[in-house]
């Protein structure tokens, strides 16, 4: 790819980015949240024209004009957002656009269920391929993904973010199977936040900013520290910054909480300036704890308490009025209204605020918003931006910022920093510390077992929808929180 | 029929607007064609427009008003309402229009209420055609009788009328009776369908009475299709083509005629009059009649 | 165990279908003429056209799209097909005519709306008023009339004592069911209407298929406008009228949504036959006619309210 | 740089607009009648119910729901309002009953849809049903005709020169313009049509609000009850019959999209106008009544074609 520039209304997402990709390795691509990481590779695949710049394949020029096109050419792609077809199943899902047939024209199911169960077994993903994709969680779906780029067979493997919603396993298996592409001469594409996995994984690492192309290295020649330096222009120090608060009586009591789906009998303890971690693996009920203390997900039994007192949050509303804040973990259907500007969509749960008598107070909503643009770096030109045209991980930052404008005291992180680049992370985590401090208390799931290790007072293990674990600070260990989340004993 | 002319392009001629309900019902073309023959015979320019439903009583007095706009020399109206249209026949007065009413009269109260002016009305009745039709049946039938009514678009007055005045033309006759009265909104395909469930009601009906010959051609199919073809006889309204067809034929009974072509010749001859400055009379009946075979 | 799966796969369905037979079974106590061999083939007649009309339109909803132009492109199929009938030409040749006046009227909507980038709202509008002008315009306002008995068989005859519109009904939907539930085309259907983004992203030539499936639609409303000219023994240029508001009840209430991706021809023929035995059943009644309007509406919403109380306590 | 802000922020309506006016200019150069004061007073007078009954749709369409029934509520609180003013009672309060039972079908459409958890659609055609049935019943199908001057002068008075309908409608554009874009009600509307579940898991009680939405809507069309009830000095239980279409046609030509979450009632206000002007410029012109469905249909198209190239090269 040479010379690649793309603008869109008021963004220049590229300008002139050289980017080559040989057979047989795996070539990062890294940049902060906005750099234009995605952008680039909607280019290669079809899905985006190029304002400028030409694409040689093997030698020959080409001009990708549909996705089709590219898919014919060889190229995979598992993009950043899914792209997945809610109430079709997962086999329907994986062999969209190649579907077995019989007599030529007739829809073979019963072979697609079959190849589509084969491909999910060679990933070792328990998912029925019958199933709608509209019932998965987000790291089921992200497995859909990759099973279906990965049952195409390609010359050039493009992932975008494709581990920011696994877990240890997956990721393992996804790696074993990059791997063993790259054996077979296939290109791969890289793109992802996690430092650790670039150099587990990549040869060559590409660095972007701000549109343009920094430096091209092998891995083998630079340290984490270069590379944030070339990314974020400037240095970035500790990792894990949690500045331990001395915890205050608790906030959030959870006893005995059952729903009618997964959860079994769960109780928690949330104190004052604590962060409480929740660690599990897919599936484990952690999100379905999230929804059911919110007030999303009906509660079969079992009593809440806030601030002491019994509290019965039966709509996010009641447990917004409570102090409760909520950032899930699919942000595109749970977190932000798209269409909306972001603005707007940080005025949402702020009305109280902005429009104090139900009347809008215009510059008390830019403020609130223009604060949380700057104050989270997000990158955009400005706050009047469609919250659906952000990059992935601005659009993280943006449904962080709804809830940092309101002063809960009580936050639920499902997976806080998905996407997010390591510089806004370490943000992220100071403003955890920051929250802490000021007397809240936060409930952080994750699938990431440093960010989970590193940043919490106490942990918690989930399995099954039930408390398997729980460890203060220094006595967890990756071993012991992977054992309690496996169920075997470490 | 496309009849428009170029805007001033004769100045001599005299404009003739005739708003009528609506141009999708032969009806109503017929009062067209009767229109035009005149017009093309006084040298007027004829101006026929007409709303897309003839329910649509707003649309048509937007329709005049927007004529009024082209300061028109004079406004034929067939009122979709008749006291709906009164308002705006008060403006084509204010502008100087003078306005001639077909086939549908003005409420009385109404138009003296707002003291606007006509110079006439040209037209028939439709309670009248509904309790001819209603009397023609008690002429053809001597022993007890059941019959049955499709009736136009609840609510609009025409149908109504029409369905009001067959209910008073049957009263005399003790031998018949009414079996049923069912809505098919001026459709045809309603008044197969609504006919055909009636027939699984009432066996025994011996006579239809449909507001418009649009339903009593669709109920003809549908006692066709149920083969009780010659055991009903069906009268319709309006005697369009197709109906007088069926009646010639003898396998439809009757038909209200109402004569719209004459209506429409009758209202070019007057408006014409009315621009000369020549007398018209108040009313210009023009007869209505049963036609049969 | 198959009994929950069959609810829970086709439970949309069945709610709808307790709803029509609460009905049959309503209108069976009221009234003698209802539940006889003869009334229920007579419905079953009356609903093949709008039922035919809907196929089209499930297919277009469950794109996430919408056809409101259906009743004017039957009326202007009808018109031609039976102009060309008049002139004594081959019955067959008078049928493709027809049809093929459908199906281009539906391909002009998918063109529009796929290469013209139109809301699928705004296109069919705009066919809906050009079409049913059209219509007017080739016949002078006035209906075409009177055909060959061979050409009015096929709403007249029967076959087992089942009349022909219901066969050609029923044959419309068996061959649309298998379309959309066992080919590349019906899939791509379900996609396009489920997230447009993913299915193109997935090398799916979306324009080609949008445009097909209106024609489909266009097509359907052809084949229904066949049944009714034969039917009435006349094609009518103002013929079809609010016919769009009707199929897309049939489909809704069948389970289809109109943000696309869901529904099946099952359901709407349900939808269909509900809205058809009740207004056979309000006729047999003898319901006045104002009141009729307002029961038919509150059996819509009730029969809709069940299914949806049905399907909120299975989950 | 000003400039091209306003494209981006309003680059919809933009386009519509060039499409008004492109069609304005034609009409001026086609007809000596047409660009005159009282001609375009008389437009915008005539534009009046329909824009009205846009609004309420306008802001239903933007929560990404549809409301069939503003015709059949729009007769009923006519005559439910005329029956009151026959019987000699002062004018406001007759007006007062009106708008009352337009705001309590629109309620009544709402709590279908949230707690019934109907499909807008299906809720919206049973009330248009149920609304036209109990109109009918109530007059027994007749109109009620014949007011006091002083109501008929919210149709007939002037101010300025200007029709009092226009002045009204003026007033509720502004008003809800407010709403939409100044208070509360107007965001969660846009962000209901955007993302509901986000909405609801933003705190905000989506049930209350998408039901005034509803009942903002069924106050809109009785206000147009309102201006058509003076204007004919009748009301009638027919009236409004497919100003559903129209209604959804402005709002969806004036930019706003099914899918919701998107729309502004200055698009909706240009969308009303281009389709008066329209009507009035082909009565103008002499057109005949069928050529002017074809032409109503087409212009339809060309006008948001245009818009969506003008979109697209600006892209
Ligand atoms: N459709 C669009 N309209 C307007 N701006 C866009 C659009 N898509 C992307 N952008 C902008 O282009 C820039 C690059 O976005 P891109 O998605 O490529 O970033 P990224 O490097 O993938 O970031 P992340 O790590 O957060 O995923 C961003 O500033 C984004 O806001
Ligand atoms: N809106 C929803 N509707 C239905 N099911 C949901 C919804 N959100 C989550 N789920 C269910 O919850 C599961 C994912 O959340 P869960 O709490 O079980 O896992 P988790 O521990 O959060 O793991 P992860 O988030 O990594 O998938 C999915 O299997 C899905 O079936
Ligand atoms: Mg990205
Ligand atoms: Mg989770």
């Amino acid at each position: 790819m040479r010379g690649i520039g793309k603008s869109f209304p008021g963004v220049r997402a590229l300008d002139g980015v050289d980017f080559d990709l040989q057979p047989g390795e795996v070539h990062v691509l890294l940049g902060e949240n906005g750099a234009g990481k995605s952008t680039l590779m909607k280019i290669l695949s079809g899905a985006c024209r190029p304002d400028e710049g030409e694409i040689h394949l093997a030698g020959q020029p080409q001009r990708i004009a549909t996705p089709h096109h590219a898919q014919s050419l060889g190229i995979s792609t598992i993009y950043q957002e899914f792209n997945l077809v809610p109430h079709l199943p997962v086999s329907a899902n994986i062999f969209l656009g190649r579907e077995p047939r019989r007599a030529g024209f007739l829809l073979d199911r019963r072979a697609m269920r079959r190849q589509a169960a084969r491909a999910l077994q060679e990933l070792d993903v328990a998912i029925d391929p019958a199933a709608p994709v509209s019932t998965l969680g987000v790291a089921e779906q992200q497995m859909i993904e990759v099973t279906k780029a990965l049952s195409l067979d390609a010359r050039i493997l493009v992932m975008d973010e494709p581990t920011s919603a696994l877990t240890g396993g997956e990721i393992e298996t996804l790696f074993a199977i990059v791997r063993r592409l790259r054996a077979r001469g296939v290109g791969i594409v890289y793109i992802s936040h996690r430092m650790e996995e670039i150099f587990q994984i990549g040869d060559r690492v590409t660095v972007l900013r701000d549109g343009r192309k920094v430096a091209t290295h092998r891995l083998a020649d630079v340290t984490t520290a270069d590379l944030i330096r070339e990314m974020a222009d400037r240095e970035l120090t500790e990792h894990f910054p949690r500045e331990a608060v001395e915890p205050g009586p608790p906030v959030l009591q959870v006893r005995d909480l059952t729903t009618r789906t997964k959860l079994r009998g769960v109780s928690l303890e949330l104190r004052r300036g604590e962060i409480l971690g929740i660690a599990g693996l897919l599936g484990a009920g952690r999100t379905e704890l999230a929804r059911a203390i919110f007030g999303v997900d009906p509660i079969r039994s079992g009593e809440i308490r806030v601030h002491g007192c019994p509290a019965s949050l039966r709509s996010p509303r009641e447990a917004i009025r409570a102090g409760i804040g909520l950032l899930p973990e699919d942000r595109r259907q749970f977190g932000l209204v798209l269409p909306l500007s972001i603005k707007h969509n940080v005025s949402l749960p702020n009305t109280d605020r902005v429009y104090p008598r139900g009347l809008l107070r215009t510059a008390e909503e830019r403020r609130l918003a223009q604060e949380c643009v700057t104050g989270l770096r997000i990158k955009t030109p400005h706050i009047d931006q469609a919250s659906g045209n952000l990059s992935g991980g601005n659009q993280q930052k943006v449904v962080l910022g709804k809830w940092l404008a309101r002063k809960s005291d009580i936050f639920i992180f499902d997976e806080p920093t998905r996407g997010i680049d390591v510089g806004a992370k370490v943000e992220i985590y100071r403003l955890m510390n920051r929250l802490t401090r000021d007397g809240a208390g936060i409930l952080m799931i994750s699938s990431e077992l440093p960010e989970v290790l590193g940043m919490s007072d106490r942990i918690l293990v989930m399995r099954e929808g039930r408390i398997t674990g729980e460890f203060t600070r220094s006595e967890a260990t990756q071993e012991a929180v992977l054992a309690a989340a496996l169920g075997t004993t470490a | 029929g496309c009849n428009r002319t170029e805007p001033g392009a004769n100045d001599s001629r005299p404009r003739v607007a005739l708003v009528v309900k609506t141009l999708n019902s032969p009806f109503f073309l017929d009062m067209q064609r009767g229109a035009q023959k005149a017009a093309e015979q006084l040298g007027v320019d004829l101006i026929v427009q007409a709303a897309e439903r003839e329910v649509d009583v707003e649309r048509q007095m937007q329709i005049v008003e927007n004529l009024i706009q082209t300061r028109v020399d004079v406004l034929c109206l067939t009122p979709s309402g008749s006291k709906e249209l009164v308002p705006v026949v008060g403006k084509a007065n204010r502008a100087g229009i003078p306005v001639l009413i077909v086939d549908t009269r003005l409420d009385e109260a109404a138009v003296k209420n707002d003291g606007v002016e006509f110079a006439c009305f040209i037209g028939s009745d439709n309670y009248e055609g509904g309790r001819i039709a209603g009397a023609h049946f008690g002429r053809v039938f001597t022993n007890d009788t059941r019959l049955v009514v499709l009736e136009g678009i609840p609510g609009h007055e025409t149908a109504d009328s029409r369905v009001r005045g067959f209910r008073d033309g049957i009263k005399p006759f003790a031998n018949l009776h009414l079996a049923a009265s069912q809505p098919a909104n001026n459709e045809r395909d309603q008044g197969f369908n609504v006919m055909q469930n009636m027939l699984q009601a009432h066996r025994d009906i011996q006579g239809v009475f449909a507001s418009n010959d649009m339903m009593a051609l669709g109920a003809l199919e549908a006692i066709r299709a149920a083969d009780r073809a010659g055991q009903i006889k069906v009268v319709g309204f309006d005697a369009v083509e197709e109906a007088r067809k069926e009646i010639a034929a003898g396998t439809m009974e009757g038909s209200v005629a109402q004569n719209p072509e004459a209506m429409g010749r009758l209202a070019i001859e007057n408006a014409v009059k009315v621009l000369q400055g020549e007398p018209v009379p108040d009313y210009l009946p023009v007869p209505i009649e049963l036609v049969t075979r | 165990m198959n009994f929950k799966k069959l609810l829970l796969h086709h439970g949309r369905q069945l709610g709808t279908l307790a709803g029509l037979l609460l009905l049959v079974l309503a209108l069976s106590l009221r009234t003698p003429y209802f539940l006889t061999v003869s009334n229920l083939l007579t419905v079953l007649e009356q609903v093949s056209i709008n039922a035919i009309v809907a196929v089209g339109m499930t297919v277009v909803i469950i794109t996430a799209g919408i056809d409101l132009s259906v009743g004017s492109i039957l009326a202007f199929a009808g018109v031609v097909m039976a102009t060309v009938l008049q002139k004594d030409l081959p019955v067959p040749l008078g049928l493709a005519v027809g049809l093929g006046v459908g199906v281009g009227c539906g391909l002009l909507n998918g063109l529009l709306i796929t290469i013209g980038r139109l809301p699928p709202f705004i296109a069919t509008l705009g066919m809906m008023s050009i079409a049913r002008g059209g219509a007017l315009l080739f016949t002078n306002g006035r209906p075409v009339s009177g055909f060959s008995d061979g050409f009015r068989a096929l709403a007249t005859s029967q076959f087992l004592y089942i009349p022909m519109p219901t066969l050609i009904m029923l044959g419309v939907y068996v061959a649309c069911h298998l379309l959309l539930t066992r080919t590349r085309f019906g899939l791509y259907a379900y996609a396009m209407g489920g997230n447009e983004q993913a299915t193109h992203l997935s090398g799916i030539n979306v324009r080609l298929h949008k445009t097909l499936v209106y024609g489909l639609c266009g097509l359907t409303s052809a084949i229904a406008a066949v049944i009714l000219t034969a039917r009435l023994n006349s094609a009518q240029p103002i013929a079809g009228m609010t016919y769009e508001l009707d199929a897309i009840a049939a489909t809704v209430i069948g389970g289809a949504s109109l943000m696309g991706g869901q529904g099946t021809l099952v359901g709407t023929l349900i939808g269909a036959l509900l809205m058809g035995v009740l207004r056979n059943g309000l006729n047999l009644l003898e319901v006045s006619s104002f009141l009729q309007q307002v029961i038919i509406g509150a059996v819509i919403i009730v029969a809709v309210l069940l299914d949806m109380t049905l399907k909120q306590n299975r989950k």
